[in-house]
């Protein structure tokens, strides 16, 4: 995602053979990306109760199916086949013509890996957004949802800023999602939270995270798999890809050392959920950046993006907005704020674009459009989708149901079962 | 002295501990259980196994009351854990020989009267 | 009025449940409990700790009947829960004042007889 | 035939099993539950939901004795569980109706008399 | 594995150098294969009761040792050293001639890597095969079944497909162990069910899994190893990697939304633990498939290869085989299906080897012919290496030890320890 | 870390080009080293008790804030800046001239890169005290301690071994940090210990661990990570890597084989606890040897290097000393043990360094040196740290907030939480 697009097209002009260090490091790269879903799913059941701890990890599962079957089908190739300003065509609708040889985004790697990298990107995005609605939506019609909006909502923008759309003109630059997966996400999070509704018990009860252990190993394995959705993202095994993994070593250990001094100085406590939290902000805020800015600028970004996430978070669960695991707070606002300081802090010494630094003032505001392109369409188009499907299929079960958890009545299991009571009903 | 034993829906647990807080019952034991009643069986399925529910959970509260407290305490519970649907729970009034503080000894009515001067886990 | 306490192995639950709807006992409450007696303790050991398990697990049962009941009660658990090995648990009877069915506030009697028109959860 | 319910701390658990061994108290079961009481409320923090934690981790041992054994075992309970801070729990001595062993079907005395003959799980 | 004998005698004639790139892909796949045993405690431990959880993990990580250190001495020799069709030769034996130069089967990458990385392949072979017996077995004769297994069943069967048997020059195709390892581990485990037979209470109780999150880690952390798995088998970081992987991803992804859609259908329920079986299901039948098939075939083998292990495994909870994980239904059926859909989608265009489509219409005889002669060794041999065994040592403990659970009674270990009750005993 | 010094000023002459292979196998390596202290977080927080989990947990995770911060700012130029024999300079203090281009010690990947790679070693080793201190020390004199500790006492014996110190000059061979992070944390870890003092219910209660099963996932992820840390430390994608790679498999695998013989002659139970350390120990003993020894010299290792920890652990729970963790036991007997057989066993044909049997008798001698001269300094600064910290701050909170548990009394939290009775305090 490195290249802003005359170069690609420079380097697509001259043939170049497939490069065995570039696919092995793409490769691993994808399988890193993958495993960020589940993680994803681990990271957001351990901050619900354990009566929809299933379903929570299941709406992240679920998105490696249905996302990754739809964005084989349809989705990569209204992101990334040549098409309009707006939206890319159906050349590699069925994946025709995408084979083994040089991607035409990146000559060195096999068209079909860089198709599955990019795949495991629309997984995560759609996945992203469980966390707003976790706890009360029914099943079907979430599977449903974030089938079509890969389709509907996360190509095209991924086609405006990486398959030659209208941003990637503009020189927005997003390294490796930020605006495109983060804000997006971030965004129909809360779109999705005000459609659903809020959950039954939102700011009446506490509603506990029934174990934080897991939120931990999700923001460990995310960190992990963020090396390959960053690093990966140069697209080779380059001084880029080094240079973006680093970043994403530093920025979110930076952001982890400043959550922590705001929960010490709020409260004298250091909370465990606050530290997986920031790690995930972190990377969140480096995830625009990380090719584009050098190693201590990469720690003042992570130290400064914990701020608005941590009051927002703060803030958020005093509304009636249930966004029930701050999507909005942390990939929205992180995203965004990840995004206006690459505006700020790109330098072409690092090899990627030019920043302020370098003359070019106008890309804190080409960064500002970006974002708010981005977030204009996922809002709306979010807006329609929730609607048009409610028109069709109820968004949630009966306040009964809710009571006696999602893992029983929709999945007709429970996450824990101690076997008591239960017996074998003959076939 | 009696002991009041109650069943209730887990759902119900907080509206219970605030409507014993108005009725200025102070202390008490709560532990989770299953219960079987009149409720309607869940249902699960494993892989090829379906399996039924019988048990449904439930709160059991404990609570050491002196006569005089014996009927507030009742309505307290039956007020606030009342939902209409089968599966509310029951209610349980033992008697009970005597009660012991641990902390000073004090026996019966004076061992279940609150008495939060000093406080500590 | 009786409140039957009764302390089995975890193991026998399902026939002791089995047993008591025959007898149609069909109210109950149960919960995982850890019990000591007279069996034999586990060893346990962990890096250069060896560790006794006091305690087994047992699961405790508490059943509300009307007097007609007691026996019937009492014998489907002897029954059903039986093995001949130590550590069998025990039944506890003991006398109840009155019983509340929260649903409805019928007490007694009333309180304990099924009446499983309407279903829920 | 007497049942003796205590609440004591988690942490005194150990100690009051010693005791009641010393005071030749053979059977016991135990079960974890949370006891609300004068004790000082736990704060919680999550994210931006600040929570109270009304219920502390307690301890309940049911313990069934004949009568003779009541006071010693209610002095051991009250020996061992002391800490003199607030929290540290109640006894509740309740009259039994009769008790029955599994193992056998002997009732009441002969049902609480260790007989350790053998072992199993 | 992707080569068939031919090429690589052509190969092993002229010396290569060690490749960087092919190296660093193998090494990872390596790393990403013994991952996917630990991976594999946790699929299976998830869905035992708790009283054995310890066992059923320990039951995978004792076969990383164990198998590991076995296969080191003796079974890569006698998988891989130039012998008959039917068995490699002794060359290799205590690694002798194993060493950092190329290796015969793989000369970009060092011999020492190609071991380790099919060392892997047999450590987790035999741990599948744990899945049909746990909850019962004693821990001693398992560790001897599994030793020697891997030698006498392991071993000979691989060779015969990869190490230049018999089966290879058949022609019968298998990109990374359909039949080699799942079928084969499919067919033993219901020999070792049928040996030590069924728990206690199997078909009288109901055995809930304990953990169902767990066995959702395990088939997230499976499907990330199972990259290296089929990636890895290509031997380099090549095309044919990057075309086994991205099926590796498309054919479950296929394989979990027809599970979803067969569950919904089912019991208008889907199930967590059917999403986590019909992940393992996909991955298995594309492990024949992986290197030799486009990855819109991949979609459809992972869509009609989720349909025989679904049934089967409803099927088979009537019967009185207490294979209790189902790993004949998933890893067995699942692999056969696999090798047979080998059999009629491979195409020459994707760069392996030539399929109906291709002429070469006998393929899919090769492919039952060598899913049969797998099957039929592996339970024959099974069957006597368990008789023998039995005869030396019980293969289980008694009917009350297996009400209390093997934790305690042969690990002296609780995996969840309250603490309440345990006394301390003074040295 | 494969390379002596001289070999490397040799290196630095000749201006090498980036390799792709190389910086894709350190890329992820670096990746593998930064899940090893999540991994840590879990392997340690099963063995406590659940009233402490997330204490223990987020005192792995800080380390990978307030270490990796440090580590950037300071730490990388302490230990690998051009300076003494006893310390580097501040050349690289703020990672400046810490660039893309190739890094002084590794030229064939990028400077900035193999920074990250040594900041996760770093990271791990600081993480590894604090299983000495579970249960009982404060949090924020923790994190104070463990970020002074990664510059005052990790970077100098960093730069001893392998930043142009004293320790490498004279010989020593640490492949991937036997000395420089085992027998280093393992003797801090003691002086840790006996400064904070022993738990209030150490000796007179069972301390159980509360979830065994983490400590199996810890030490599954822990060898998985420590491919990268052992096989990256070849710093390239290279046979050396091939070769550590492999003895890191085979190595811990006798190390299993061998606890789990041990365990069974011991008490005829095999437990998982014990299968867990086994794993770790041998992935610690084989760390310094891991690029210096043949595979089946590797396998002798890992067997031998079983036998003093396993008997330490027995007898250390024996005493007053409440290394709570065994991180002594583990790491500085294991390191210890593993440095002395590198010694012994180092074999100038497996490419490394030529030891005794080429004639370099000295070597165990050498060995024996570093190992003390080390342990000796880690002791000595370790000491003087806590106690100077000791006087600003107290290091423990009341016995009546470590019965409470450090999760509620320090973070707040509660790792499993039931949520009965938590009434929401409106703001
Ligand atoms: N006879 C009884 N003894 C003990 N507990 C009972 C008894 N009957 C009901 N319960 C408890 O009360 C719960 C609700 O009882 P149920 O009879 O289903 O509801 P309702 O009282 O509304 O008819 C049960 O789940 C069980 O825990
Ligand atoms: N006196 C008692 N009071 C309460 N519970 C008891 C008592 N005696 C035994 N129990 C419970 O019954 C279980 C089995 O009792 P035990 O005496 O070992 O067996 P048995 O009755 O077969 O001799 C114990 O684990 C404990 O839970
Ligand atoms: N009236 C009561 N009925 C039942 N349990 C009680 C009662 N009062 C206290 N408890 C139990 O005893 C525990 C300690 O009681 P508390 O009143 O706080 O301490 P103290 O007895 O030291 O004043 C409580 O957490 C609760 O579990």
């Amino acid at each position: 995602m490195a290249l802003p697009v005359p170069m690609l097209l420079a380097v697509q002009e001259m043939p170049v053979e497939i490069s065995g260090a570039d696919t092995a490091w793409l490769l691993v790269s994808t399988a890193l990306v993958l495993l960020m879903t589940p993680a994803l799913g681990f990271f957001y059941g351990g901050l619900v109760r354990s009566k929809n701890i299933l379903n929570t990890l299941m709406m992240s599962f679920a998105s490696l199916g249905v996302v990754g079957v739809a964005w084989a089908l349809l989705g990569y190739s209204l992101a990334f086949a040549p098409g309009s300003a707006w939206i890319g065509g159906t050349d590699y609708a069925l994946l025709s013509g995408v084979g083994l040889s040089g991607a035409p985004a990146a000559s060195t790697v096999p068209h079909v890996l860089f198709m599955a990298f990019q795949g495991t990107f629309a997984i995560i995005t759609a996945a992203l957004i469980s966390g707003a609605v976790v706890e009360r939506m029914r099943f079907g019609p979430y599977l449903v949802f974030i089938g079509l909006w890969s389709l509907v909502v996360y190509a095209p923008i991924a086609h405006w800023v990486w398959g030659g759309g209208w941003l990637g003109s503009l020189g927005a630059l997003d390294f490796a999602g930020g605006t495109v997966v983060h804000v997006n996400a971030g965004i129909a999070a809360v779109v999705a939270a005000l459609v659903v509704g809020a959950r039954q018990d939102y700011g009446r009860r506490a509603l506990l995270p029934h174990n934080v252990t897991y939120a931990l190993l999700g923001a460990g394995l995310l960190w992990f798999g963020w090396f390959g959705f960053n690093g990966g993202s140069a697209l080779g095994a380059t001084e880029t890809a080094a240079l973006a993994f680093v970043n994403t070593m530093l920025a979110p250990a930076a952001t982890l050392v400043m959550w922590m001094i705001l929960d010490s100085l709020r409260d004298r406590k250091i909370t465990a959920v606050g530290a997986a939290t920031g790690i995930v902000v972190g990377l969140v805020a480096v995830t625009p950046a990380a090719g584009f800015i050098g190693p201590v600028a990469a720690i003042v970004l992570g130290a400064v993006a914990a701020l608005p996430s941590y009051f927002i978070i703060l803030y958020r669960s005093r509304t009636r907005l249930d966004d029930s695991l701050d999507v909005f707070a942390a990939h929205g606002v992180g995203g965004a704020a990840g995004a206006v300081l690459t505006g700020v802090l790109a330098a072409e010494v690092w090899g990627g674009a030019a920043g302020p630094m370098d003359g070019n003032t106008g890309l804190i505001l080409t960064q500002i459009i970006a974002i708010l392109g981005a977030a204009a369409y996922s809002a709306v188009a979010t807006l329609v989708l929730l609607k048009v499907l409610g028109v069709f299929m109820p968004l949630r079960r009966t306040v009964a149901e809710e009571g006696v958890g999602l893992d029983v009545v929709l999945h007709g299991e429970e996450g824990y079962a101690k076997g008591e009571g239960a017996v074998l009903v003959r076939p | 002295m009696k002991l009041i034993v109650a069943i209730i829906r887990p759902d119900k647990l907080s509206d219970v501990l605030e409507e014993l807080y108005r009725a200025k019952v102070r202390g008490l034991t709560v532990s989770p259980v299953q219960g079987h009643g009149g409720e309607l069986e869940k249902v699960e399925t494993y892989r090829g196994m379906t399996v039924k529910m019988e048990l449904q959970e439930k709160v059991r509260l404990e609570i050491g009351v002196s006569e005089a407290f014996v009927e507030r305490t009742v309505k307290a519970i039956l007020d606030a854990a009342q939902t209409g649907q089968v599966g509310d729970g029951k209610v349980f009034v033992l008697s009970v020989d005597n009660v012991h503080r641990i902390r000073t000894g004090e026996v019966d009515e004076q061992a279940v009267t609150p008495m939060s001067e000093g406080a500590a886990v």
